[in-house]
C-alpha cells in the first residue's frame, strides 16, 4: 500500500485515494473541428510508461480534491507530488533518482525510462 | 522417558503435565512443549508421509522452516497443515499425521516408492494423454486428485480474528540478541519502535543454543530479563510476541499474525488471531538465519534432522531428541552442538566434518580429543539406511574407505543462510558472499537496515560496531557490549551440497526439497531437458514450491545448479521470494470484515416502517430498498407486483425513493457548469421548472440520467439513479477541478438530508390536498414538471410534480428527521383513497409501460441517447457537453445502430422473457444471427399480457414489423415490434 | 445522546445533532461574513477546529468547513442561518443537520480501538487536539474531530446501524 | 527428430536413469536476418511462432524473450479456461480458442492438464440475475454450451458453499460444462518444443529495446543481443507491449496494471469446478496438486512491479471466507501478482497497424490465458496474409477511433 501525501491534508494510506490515470491531458474544448481519430485517442488513448509517469490521484475519501504526481511505474516510487494548477516538473530533474527494482536481473529487466 | 528431559531448560513448565492425542494414542508432554517437542519426549519420530512417494517422514527442524512435520489438529475445525514445530500443545489436543492410508505405519501410498523410477521430474507432462482424451477427464486426474494434497480440508469454524492498524515510525523484527540491542540503543528516545518477536520468548539465538553464556558478565538469561524490563518500561518501545511478520509491503508497510491461543484450545467466542497492519518509516531486520541441511542418499529417514534444531530442541526446549546423535557438518556453526551436549555430559557417537583437521576450529579438536569422541575429518556421509527409521549411516573418509557407523540419529548441517524472504520482499537487492556460499542483503530498496546473521554478520566480535554504524542515522544510546562465547567467533564454511550416492539404483534418491520429494536426480533431468534457468527448473521439478518454501534447501539446489552449468551462483540468480513468509490463515487476513460485517446495509430513513408493514427487500448496491409488499405470507412476488401495479393505476401508490442521489449544485457559473455535464440546456428553463436529463460518458455513451431542478441560473438540485449517486458526483467534482477550475461552482452531495417519497395515481391529488391542506395542487397553480418549496410543522419541504409511473403523481423531499411523521400522515389520508406502498418490482412494470428506460438495465454502457430515442434531450446550439463530440463518431452515427423499441407476443398467451434474444428466423441453428436483446419485460395488469422493452439493430424502422424472440428453452416465439410506450401515449393522465 | 457501550476502558455515545457545510473562497469576506454570524473566525489552515460552548467550526478542505452545533437549537433557527449564508452566490451553505449521525469516544483505549478499523494515525505529533479529519473508519466515509478530551465520528445515516454494531464489535473484540 | 513423450518413453528412460531425455529447445544465438520476430515468450507468442511454422510454413523465424519463457502473465494467472462471453465477435473468439484447447495435449503430445470441471458466475442480486441470463442467452445463439444453475443445483456441486446466510445471497449462477482449468507451464513449454523442432530459433534473455522503423516499414529490432533485422514484427508481450509500441512511434489505448492471485496450502480435494462471483469479487479452482487458485482483483494504478497492495488481497480473501465458510482455517501459500494490459472496452487487440509489418496482440486484461491456442492461431494468420482472420476481424487497432467498441466490460469477472 502506497503512502500518498496529499498537499491539502498530508501523508496517508493509499486506500484513501483514487487513480486518475495520466495526467495533463488537455480536453480538446468546443471539440467539432478534430478527427475522429483524434477525439478517438484522447477519450481512449493514455500513456503507459514503464519508468517516470505523469500521474492524477484524487483523495476520494478524505478532502476530495485531485492533485497531480510523478511516479516511476517500474518501481511505484512516487518522486513527487504537486497540486493542479503548480507548474509540470521536467522529466529530466528525476533522472538520477531511479533505484532499479530489486528481483529484475540486469540483463533482460526492460527497466529503461521511455523518453517521450 | 523421563531421563530424555534436560530440567534446566527455564522455558518448559516441568511440574505442568499436558496429555494430548497423536493417531489416537495418548501421550503426555509439558505446558510450554510444541507437539515435535512433546512427541520426541515420547520418543516418536516417525511423523508423516512424503507427498509424491509416500516414504516416512520425521521431524526435521525446530521452527517455521519445516518441511516434514505438518500435521492435522483433530477438533470442531480440524485445521490442516499445521506446524507441529511451532504449534505449542493445550490439554485434550488431537493431532493426526497426514497424507497416509490407513495408518502412519502401513501406508499403500508407499507403493509410490516402488514405482518412483517412473514419476522422475515432470512426469505428468509425458503421459496421461493417451489413448483417448477423455481418459484424463474420467480416470487419470480423479486419481491424481485423490492422491494429492497433505492434510483434510477444515470444518467450518467461526474463527474470530481481529485487525489492528499500527503508525511508528521504527520495527525491529525478531527479538534475538540484536533485535534487543537495537531495542537498547532506541530507548526513550522520541521514535515510536515496535518490536515483533514470533516466539513466546525473547532472546532467540540465547535461548536456543549455548554458545553465548554470559553478556556484560551477566548469564545470558539474566541479562535478557534485565532488558525486557528497561524496554517495558520505556515510554517509546511496545512488544509484541508470539507475531510473525508475514509480508514487507512497498514503502514500508508490514503485515505480521499474532497468535493469541498459545497453548490453549481456540475457541468460537474470543479473538484467536489479530493481524497487525504496521505503517512505519524505518524497518529493522534482525530475524537471524536459517541453517540449511545436506543432499545424500536417504536423507529423509526420521532419526535425520538439522544440527542447530537438535540443539534448539535441547536448550528451548528441555528434550534431547537421543542420548548419542552422530554429527555431520562442513561448518563451524555445529561447534555449539558438541558444546551443550557435552554440558550435559552426552557424548556424541561420532563427528563427520568435510573439513581437514587444520581446518577445524582449534577449540572444538581439543574438546573433542579430551572427550574422545570418534573424529572423522575430510568425510562425508555417503547414506544413510534403516527400515521407517535411522539404523547405520556409510561414512566416506578422505582416502575413499567407508565405514559404518550404527545410530538412531544424525544432526546435520550445510551451513546458515541469513534470514532474507522479508529483505527480498522489501525489493532489497542480493549478493554471493563467495567466502560464507550464502546469500546476503545488499543495496536496499527501502529503509531497511539488516542487523546480525539476518544481514549475514555472522561474527559476534562485530555486534556492537555493527549496530552504531548502523542505526547512527538514528543517533541512538551507544551500545556497550562484551559477549563471552563458548565457541569459535569467525564463521567457517567449505562448499559441499550434495554427496555421491553410495549405491545408485534407479531407486537410490538424495532429496533437495523434502516436502515436495524432488531429488538432486530430478534436477539433474531438468537441466538436461533445458529447464536450466533456475525459475524453469523451480517449476519443471516443483522444488522449493511446498508449504516451507524450499527455507532450508533452496540455496543448496542453487548450489547444485551452479556446478552442473558450472557458472557462479550469482549467474544462476535466484528465485524471487514470494509473500507471506509462512502461510497466512484466510480468517486471518479476512479479520472482522467478514461474515455479519462483509458489507453495510444502508437503509432509508422509514427502513424500520417497512420491516414493520412487511416489505421483501432487495439488494441495490449497498442500500435495502423494498422489493415489494405481500399482503399475506402466501403471496407470490408476482401476485403482488400485479395488485400494486394495479393499485396505482386505479387509485394511488406511494415509493421511498431516498436512495436516489440528490447533489446540491450552487456558484456564479452553475447553469454554464450544468450545460457541460449534462446533455441538456438548462438555459431558456424557468425557475421553479424540472427537466429529464441524461448524462453521457466521454464516448458519447448513457452513463446516468436524473432530474433537474433549477432554483435560479446560480443553483440547481439534480437526482441521479441509485447506483450511479456517488459516479456523478465524483464526475462532477473531476470536471470542476481538473477541466473546468475558472468555473466558480461548488457541490454538495444532499441524499443523506432528505428521504423522499414518489407518490402517485389518478386520487393523488385529493390525497395530497387532505396531507398538504394548505397547498393549492390544482393544474394552474401546480402544473407539471414544476417544484415548490412549503413549510409543514416548521420543517422546509419540496415537493415536485413528477412522475416515473405514468400517473399523475408528486416527489415529496422532507428532511430525514421527520420523514416518518410525514409517511405515517400520507398512509394515514391516503387508506381511505386506496393509498399502498409499493416497491421497486411494480416500479420497474409501470416504468416500462410507458417506455421510461432504466439506467443499467436497457442500458449497458453502449447505448447512445439517439439509439434511445431521446435526441429531443440533446440540447442542439450547445457548444460543448462531456460526451459531444463522440455523438457525431463514424460508429455512433451508423443507421443499424441497435436502438429501443417495444416488443409485444403475436399471440398473446406467449412469455416475452427477459435477457432473450431477438431474431428474424424461426428456426435455431447456432450461431444464428442477433438483432438484439430484451432489456425488460414484464405481465401487464393493463394490458392482460406480458411485454417488453428491447435494444436491437436499425430497430427504428423496424417498428411495426414481425420478428421471433428466443425462448430460454431454445425454441422462439413470434413476436411483433412497436413503439416503445403501452400505456397512455398522449401522456393526458400525468398533465390532468 | 444514547450510550452505545462502556467497557474495556472505552466509552462511546451516539447522538444527532444540527450541522452546516459551508462553502465558499476562504478570501476575508467569507471569513467576516461567518465571523459576523457566528462570533467565530474561520480557521486559516486545513483540518484547524476552532469552537466554542455552542459550535464546533472546522476547516476540512481549502474550500470546505463544516459547522457543528453543540447544544441542541431549534430546526429553524439553523434553517435561518443557512439561508442567509446562501443569499451570497459565492457561498453555498447546506444544512445536513439529518444527513449524519455522530459518536463521541472517550477512555483511554479510544485509539487502539479506532485502529481495529482504520488505517488512520492518531499519534498526538501527526493528529493533536482541536484537529480534524477526513478518512475511512470501517471501510466507511467519516468525518473525525479530535478535540480537548474525546474524539468525535460522523458518518451518514444511512451506515449509522452498521456503524454502531462494528464499533460495539471493536470494543469487545 | 520430433520427440514423443508416453508412458513407454518413461520407462525406456527410467532405466537409463532419466539422463538422455532430448532437450526441450535449443538456446540459440540469434542470427542476422529472420522472416518474423515474435517479441514476447509467453503462451501467445510461443503459440504464434509454432502455428506460423505450421500452419503457415514460415521457418526463418524468432521468438525473443527478455527474461525466461512463461515468466510473464502465463507464470502467473489462475489457468481459467472458458468461452461464455457476451458479444459474438468476443464468443467467436473464445470458443475457437477452446476447441483449440479441447485437443492440444494430443497435438502437441504434451498434457496441458485440460481440466473441463465446468465454470460457474454466481449472481448475488436481481442486477447480475438480468445479466446473466442474457449472456446465457447469448451464448447458446451462439452455439456456445452455457446453462442457468438455480440456488439448489449450484449446492449440490459445490457443498462448501454458503448461498444463504452471507451479506449478498447466492441467487443462481451461469454455468459452462465445456470450461475449466489447465496447466499454464505445460502449454509454454509444449508449444516451445514444438516451435523449436520445427526450426523456430527461441532466443531467452533477449530483450527488444528499440523497434526501428524506416518511412513507414519495419527494419528490425535493437536488443540486448544486437540488432536483428526482419520483414515482420509480432509484438505480443502483455504488459509491455505498449512501451514497445511507442519506440516505432504506435500509441496504444492500453493501460498496464498489476492483477494479483494466491494458492492456498494443498489439501485434499474440496471444489471440484471453478467458481467466479464479481459482486462478492473472487474466483476459485482447486488444482491437481490440491491448492486452491484464488484470483483477486486488479490494483487501481499503473504498475509494472508484478506486485499489487495487500488491500486488494483482504478484499478477495474475505469474499472467499463469506462465500466458504469452511476456508476459514484454510492458509494463504504464496502470492504474486502479474502485469495486464487493459483497453477501455476489456476486449484484446489482434491487429496490423500503420507501420507495415508491424503487428498487435494485446490487450487481453485479465482474461488471456484461456484464449492462448486461440489468439495464437489467428495471430499467426494475421501475420502471414497481412490480413486479420474473420475472427479477429473486430478486434483492430482502429475500433477506438470509430466507435464500434466490442465492450466486454461486463464479461470479465472482476469488474475494471
Amino acid at each position: 500500500m502506497l503512502v500518498i501525501d496529499c498537499p491539502y491534508c498530508g501523508p496517508r494510506d493509499q486506500s484513501e485515494f483514487s487513480n486518475g490515470g495520466e495526467a495533463h491531458v488537455k480536453r480538446p474544448d468546443g471539440s467539432q473541428d478534430i478527427s475522429d481519430r483524434e477525439w478517438g485517442e484522447y477519450v481512449f488513448i493514455r500513456s503507459n510508461p514503464k519508468g517516470l509517469f505523469y500521474e492524477r490521484w484524487v483523495h476520494s475519501h478524505g478532502c476530495r480534491k485531485w492533485f497531480n504526481c510523478v511516479r516511476d511505474t517500474s518501481t511505484d516510487e512516487i518522486l513527487e507530488i504537486y497540486k493542479l494548477d503548480d507548474p509540470q516538473p521536467p522529466l529530466k530533474k528525476f533522472e538520477n533518482k531511479i533505484k532499479t527494482p530489486s528481483g529484475e536481473p540486469d540483463v533482460g529487466s526492460g527497466n529503461f525510462t521511455v523518453k517521450k | 522417558m523421563i531421563e530424555l528431559n534436560n530440567q534446566n531448560s527455564p522455558f518448559i513448565h516441568f511440574h505442568q503435565k499436558i496429555s494430548f492425542k497423536f493417531d489416537g494414542i495418548k501421550y503426555f508432554g509439558y505446558k510450554g512443549d510444541t507437539i515435535a517437542s512433546a512427541l520426541f519426549r515420547n520418543g516418536i519420530k516417525l511423523i508423516g508421509r512424503s507427498f509424491k512417494y509416500h516414504r516416512p517422514r520425521g521431524i526435521y527442524t525446530c521452527g517455521i522452516e519445516e518441511p516434514n512435520a505438518l500435521v492435522q489438529i483433530i477438533s470442531e475445525y480440524s485445521e490442516p497443515n499445521v506446524r507441529a514445530t511451532v504449534k505449542k500443545i493445550y490439554e485434550g489436543m488431537e493431532v493426526e499425521s497426514q497424507n497416509r492410508w490407513p495408518s502412519l505405519d502401513f501406508d499403500i501410498g508407499s507403493i509410490n516408492n516402488v514405482f518412483s523410477p517412473l514419476f522422475s521430474a515432470g512426469f505428468y507432462y509425458k503421459t496421461f494423454m493417451g489413448p483417448h482424451k477423455s481418459f484424463w477427464k474420467k480416470i487419470y486426474e480423479p486419481v491424481i486428485r485423490k492422491a494429492a494434497g497433505l492434510g483434510k480440508p477444515p470444518k467450518e469454524f467461526k474463527a474470530i480474528s481481529s485487525h489492528l492498524h499500527h503508525n511508528v515510525d521504527i520495527v525491529i523484527v525478531g527479538g534475538g540478541l540484536n533485535g534487543l540491542l537495537a531495542a537498547v540503543s532506541l530507548l526513550n528516545t522520541n521514535y515510536d519502535v515496535l518490536l515483533i518477536e514470533s516466539d513466546n520468548q525473547l532472546g532467540g539465538i540465547l535461548n536456543n543454543s549455548s554458545k553465548i553464556n554470559e553478556i556484560n558478565g551477566k548469564p545470558s538469561q539474566e541479562w535478557i530479563k534485565e532488558t525486557i524490563e528497561n524496554i517495558e518500561n520505556s515510554k517509546n518501545i511496545k512488544i509484541l510476541k508470539n507475531t510473525l511478520v508475514t509480508t514487507y509491503n512497498y514503502i514500508n508497510h508490514l503485515i505480521a499474525v499474532e497468535d493469541k491461543y498459545v497453548g490453549a484450545k481456540p475457541t468460537e467466542d474470543k479473538v484467536n488471531s489479530t493481524l497487525h497492519k504496521i505503517r512505519t518509516e524505518h524497518v529493522i531486520l534482525s530475524n537471524g538465519h536459517i541453517e540449511r541441511f545436506l543432499s545424500f542418499q536417504n536423507n529423509d529417514l526420521p532419526g535425520i534432522m538439522l544440527g542447530a534444531s537438535f540443539e534448539k530442541y535441547i536448550c528451548r526446549y528441555g528434550v534431547i531428541p537421543s542420548k548419542e546423535p552422530v554429527i555431520f557438518s562442513n561448518n563451524s556453526n555445529s561447534n555449539s552442538l558438541v558444546q551443550t551436549l557435552l554440558e550435559l555430559n552426552i557424548k556424541p557417537k561420532a563427528y563427520i566434518d568435510s573439513r581437514s583437521g587444520e581446518q577445524i576450529e582449534g577449540q572444538l579438536f581439543d574438546l573433542i580429543r579430551k572427550n574422545d569422541i570418534p573424529l572423522y575429518t575430510n568425510a562425508q556421509v555417503k547414506a544413510a539406511y534403516g527400515n521407517k527409521k535411522l539404523e547405520k549411516i556409510i561414512v566416506e573418509d578422505s582416502s575413499g574407505g567407508t565405514s559404518e557407523i550404527a545410530t538412531d540419529f544424525l544432526c546435520v548441517s550445510g551451513g546458515i543462510n541469513p534470514d532474507v524472504h522479508l529483505f527480498t520482499q522489501s525489493k532489497g537487492l542480493l549478493d554471493w558472499d563467495e567466502k560464507d556460499l550464502t546469500y546476503k542483503p545488499s543495496t536496499p530498496f527501502q529503509n531497511t537496515i539488516t542487523l546480525g546473521s539476518a544481514s549475514g554478520q555472522f561474527n559476534l566480535e562485530e555486534v556492537e560496531n555493527e549496530i552504531n554504524k548502523k542505526l547512527k542515522i538514528f543517533s541512538p544510546n551507544k551500545i556497550k557490549i562484551k559477549i563471552k562465547s563458548s565457541t569459535a567467533n569467525e564463521y567457517q564454511i567449505q562448499k559441499l551440497w550434495e554427496v555421491a550416492a553410495h549405491k545408485s539404483s534407479m531407486w537410490s534418491k538424495s532429496f533437495i526439497d523434502l516436502q515436495n520429494d524432488v531429488t538432486t536426480k530430478d534436477i539433474r533431468q531438468a537441466i538436461s531437458e533445458g529447464f536450466d534457468r533456475i525459475e524453469h527448473l523451480k517449476r519443471f521439478t516443483t522444488n522449493s514450491m511446498g508449504t516451507d518454501q524450499g527455507k532450508i534447501s533452496s540455496i543448496n539446489a542453487l548450489g547444485i545448479v551452479s556446478d552442473l552449468l558450472d557458472k557462479k551462483v550469482n549467474e544462476v540468480g535466484t528465485t524471487i521470494y514470494r509473500p507471506p513468509y509462512a502461510p497466512l490463515s484466510f480468517a486471518a487476513i479476512a479479520g472482522r470484515n467478514s461474515y455479519e460485517f462483509y458489507d453495510p446495509e444502508r437503509k432509508s430513513p422509514i427502513h424500520q416502517w417497512h420491516i414493520k408493514n412487511g416489505a421483501v427487500f432487495e439488494d441495490v448496491g449497498q442500500w435495502k430498498r423494498p422489493w415489494y409488499f405481500p399482503n399475506s405470507k402466501s403471496e407470490s412476488m408476482h401476485d403482488a407486483v400485479q395488485r400494486e401495479s394495479k393499485n396505482v393505476r386505479e387509485n394511488a401508490g406511494v415509493l421511498d425513493g431516498s436512495t436516489l442521489g440528490k447533489i446540491e449544485i450552487k456558484g456564479k457559473d452553475a447553469l454554464n457548469f450544468m450545460n457541460l455535464i449534462y446533455t441538456n440546456s438548462f438555459t431558456k428553463m424557468k425557475p421553479g421548472s424540472a427537466r429529464y436529463a441524461l448524462m453521457l460518458g466521454e464516448d458519447g455513451m448513457v452513463k446516468d440520467d436524473g432530474i433537474i431542478c433549477k432554483i435560479s441560473d446560480e443553483h440547481f438540485i439534480a437526482t441521479t439513479t441509485t447506483g450511479g449517486a456517488a459516479n456523478v458526483l465524483a464526475c462532477m467534482e473531476e470536471y470542476a477541478q481538473t477541466e473546468w477550475p475558472n468555473l466558480k461552482v461548488y457541490m454538495n452531495s444532499i441524499t443523506e438530508q432528505f428521504a423522499t417519497f414518489n407518490i402517485s395515481g389518478p386520487k393523488t391529488r385529493e390525497i395530497m390536498s387532505k396531507v398538504f391542506s394548505e397547498i393549492d395542487f390544482s393544474n394552474e397553480a401546480f402544473p407539471f414538471m414544476t417544484f415548490q418549496f412549503h413549510e409543514f410543522e416548521k420543517t422546509q419541504i419540496r415537493i415536485m410534480r413528477a412522475s416515473f409511473t405514468g400517473e399523475m403523481g408528486y416527489e415529496i423531499y422532507v428532511p430525514a428527521s421527520s420523514a416518518l411523521k410525514i409517511w405515517e400522515r400520507i398512509h394515514e389520508y391516503g387508506k381511505e383513497f386506496g393509498l399502498i406502498p409499493y416497491g421497486t418490482e411494480t416500479m420497474h412494470l409501470l416504468r416500462a409501460e410507458k417506455g421510461y428506460i432504466i439506467v443499467g438495465q436497457d442500458t449497458d454502457g453502449s447505448i447512445t441517447p439517439i439509439d434511445l430515442g431521446l435526441n429531443w434531450m440533446i440540447g442542439k446550439n450547445k457548444i460543448d457537453f462531456l460526451g459531444k463530440r463522440s455523438l457525431t463518431r463514424s460508429d455512433t452515427v451508423r443507421s443499424d445502430r441497435k436502438q429501443l423499441v417495444g416488443i409485444m407476443p403475436t399471440n398473446k398467451e406467449d412469455q416475452i422473457q427477459e435477457g432473450q434474444h431477438i431474431l428474424l428466423q424461426e428456426t435455431i441453428e447456432t450461431p444464428v444471427p442477433m438483432l438484439g436483446h430484451i432489456t425488460s419485460s414484464y405481465h401487464s395488469p393493463t394490458m392482460g399480457h406480458t411485454f417488453g422493452l428491447a435494444v436491437i439493430k436499425d430497430g427504428h424502422s423496424l417498428i411495426g414489423t414481425k420478428a421471433f424472440a428466443s425462448t430460454s428453452d431454445q425454441k422462439t416465439i413470434p413476436i411483433d415490434i412497436v413503439k416503445p410506450i403501452f400505456y397512455d401515449e398522449k401522456n393526458e393522465r400525468l398533465v390532468s | 445522546m444514547r450510550e452505545v457501550i462502556r467497557s474495556n476502558d472505552v466509552e462511546i455515545k451516539t447522538f444527532s445533532t444540527h450541522q452546516i457545510i459551508i462553502r465558499g473562497s476562504g478570501n476575508s469576506e467569507f471569513n467576516n461574513i461567518l465571523n459576523k454570524k457566528l462570533k467565530l473566525l474561520p480557521p486559516s489552515d486545513n483540518l484547524r477546529i476552532v469552537s466554542d460552548d455552542n459550535h464546533i467550526l472546522a476547516k476540512m478542505s481549502f474550500d470546505q468547513w463544516n459547522l457543528i452545533f453543540l447544544n441542541d437549537n431549534k430546526n429553524f433557527k439553523v434553517q435561518k442561518i443557512c439561508e442567509d449564508f446562501n443569499e451570497k452566490a459565492s457561498i453555498l451553505a447546506t444544512n445536513f443537520s439529518d444527513a449524519q449521525v455522530f459518536f463521541q469516544i472517550g477512555g483511554n483505549n479510544t485509539f487502539y480501538t479506532l485502529n481495529k478499523l482504520t488505517h488512520f494515525d492518531f499519534r498526538e505529533k501527526n493528529f493533536k487536539a482541536m484537529t480534524a479529519a477526513q478518512t475511512l473508519v470501517a471501510r466507511i466515509d467519516c468525518n473525525i474531530y479530535r478535540l480537548e478530551n474525546h474524539m468525535l465520528i460522523s458518518c451518514n445515516r444511512s451506515f449509522a446501524d452498521y456503524f454502531e454494531d462494528r464499533l460495539i464489535d471493536a470494543v469487545n473484540f | 527428430m520430433k520427440k514423443n513423450y508416453s508412458i513407454f518413453s518413461i520407462a525406456r528412460n527410467a532405466l537409463s536413469g532419466h539422463k538422455n531425455w532430448p532437450k526441450m529447445w535449443r538456446s540459440p544465438e540469434p542470427r542476422e536476418f529472420y522472416d518474423a520476430i515474435i517479441i514476447g515468450g509467453g503462451g501467445h507468442g510461443l503459440g504464434t511462432a509454432y502455428y506460423l511454422a505450421k500452419e503457415h510454413g514460415l521457418k526463418n523465424i524468432a521468438l525473443i524473450e527478455k527474461g525466461w519463457l512463461g515468466g510473464g502473465n502465463t507464470g502467473r494467472n489462475t489457468t481459467i479456461i472458458r468461452s461464455n462471453y457476451l458479444w459474438d465477435d468476443s464468443a467467436h473468439l473464445y470458443e475457437h480458442s477452446l476447441k483449440l484447447w479441447e485437443n492440444l495435449s494430443q497435438e502437441l503430445n504434451y498434457n496441458v492438464m485440460f481440466s473441463q470441471r465446468g465454470v460457474m458466475n454466481l449472481a448475488h442480486n436481481e442486477h447480475d440475475i438480468k445479466e446473466i441470463k442474457r449472456r446465457v442467452s447469448a451464448n447458446n445463439l451462439n452455439g456456445i454450451d452455457s446453462e442457468w444453475l438455480s440456488k439448489e443445483e449450484i449446492q449440490k456441486m459445490v457443498p462448501i458453499m454458503n448461498t444463504d446466510n452471507l451479506r449478498y445471497p447466492v441467487l443462481g449462477a451461469s454455468f459452462q460444462p465445456r470450461g475449466g482449468v489447465a496447466r499454464h507451464d505445460a502449454i509454454a513449454w509444449g508449444f516451445a518444443m514444438r516451435a523449436d523442432e520445427m526450426g523456430v530459433d527461441i532466443i531467452q534473455n533477449c530483450e527488444a529495446k528499440q523497434i526501428r522503423t524506416k518511412n513507414g516499414k519495419i527494419e528490425g529490432v535493437e536488443t540486448s543481443k544486437g540488432f536483428i533485422r526482419a520483414n515482420k514484427i509480432g509484438v505480443v508481450a502483455s504488459g509491455h507491449t505498449g512501451v514497445l509500441a511507442e519506440t516505432a512511434g504506435v500509441r496504444l489505448p492500453l493501460q498496464s496494471k498489476p492483477l494479483q492471485a494466491l494458492v492456498s496450502e494443498p489439501i485434499k480435494p474440496i471444489i471440484n469446478t471453478v467458481v467466479m462471483s464479481s459482486a462478492v469479487h473472487a474466483y476459485v479452482s482447486q488444482s491437481d496438486k490440491g491448492e486452491l487458485v484464488i484470483g483477486a482483483g486488479t490494483d487501481s494504478y499503473n504498475s509494472f512491479t508484478q506486485r499489487g497492495g495487500f488491500n486488494i488481497i483482504e478484499e478477495t480473501i474475505r469474499a472467499m471466507v463469506e462465500l466458504y465458510p469452511v476456508f476459514g482455517k484454510m492458509k494463504m501459500l504464496r502470492q504474486w501478482g502479474g502485469i495486464v494490459d487493459i483497453c477501455p472496452d476489456a476486449s484484446p487487440i489482434i491487429s496490423k497497424c500503420d507501420v507495415e509489418g508491424l503487428f498487435f496482440n494485446c490487450g487481453w486484461g485479465t482474461g488471456g490465458f484461456k484464449a492462448t491456442p486461440g489468439s495464437a492461431n489467428v495471430f499467426a494468420h494475421t501475420i502471414a496474409k497481412n490480413e486479420p482472420h474473420q475472427i479477429n476481424a473486430a478486434f483492430n487497432l482502429d475500433r477506438f477511433a470509430s466507435g464500434k467498441l466490442v465492450d466486454e466490460h461486463g464479461a470479465a469477472a472482476v469488474a475494471h
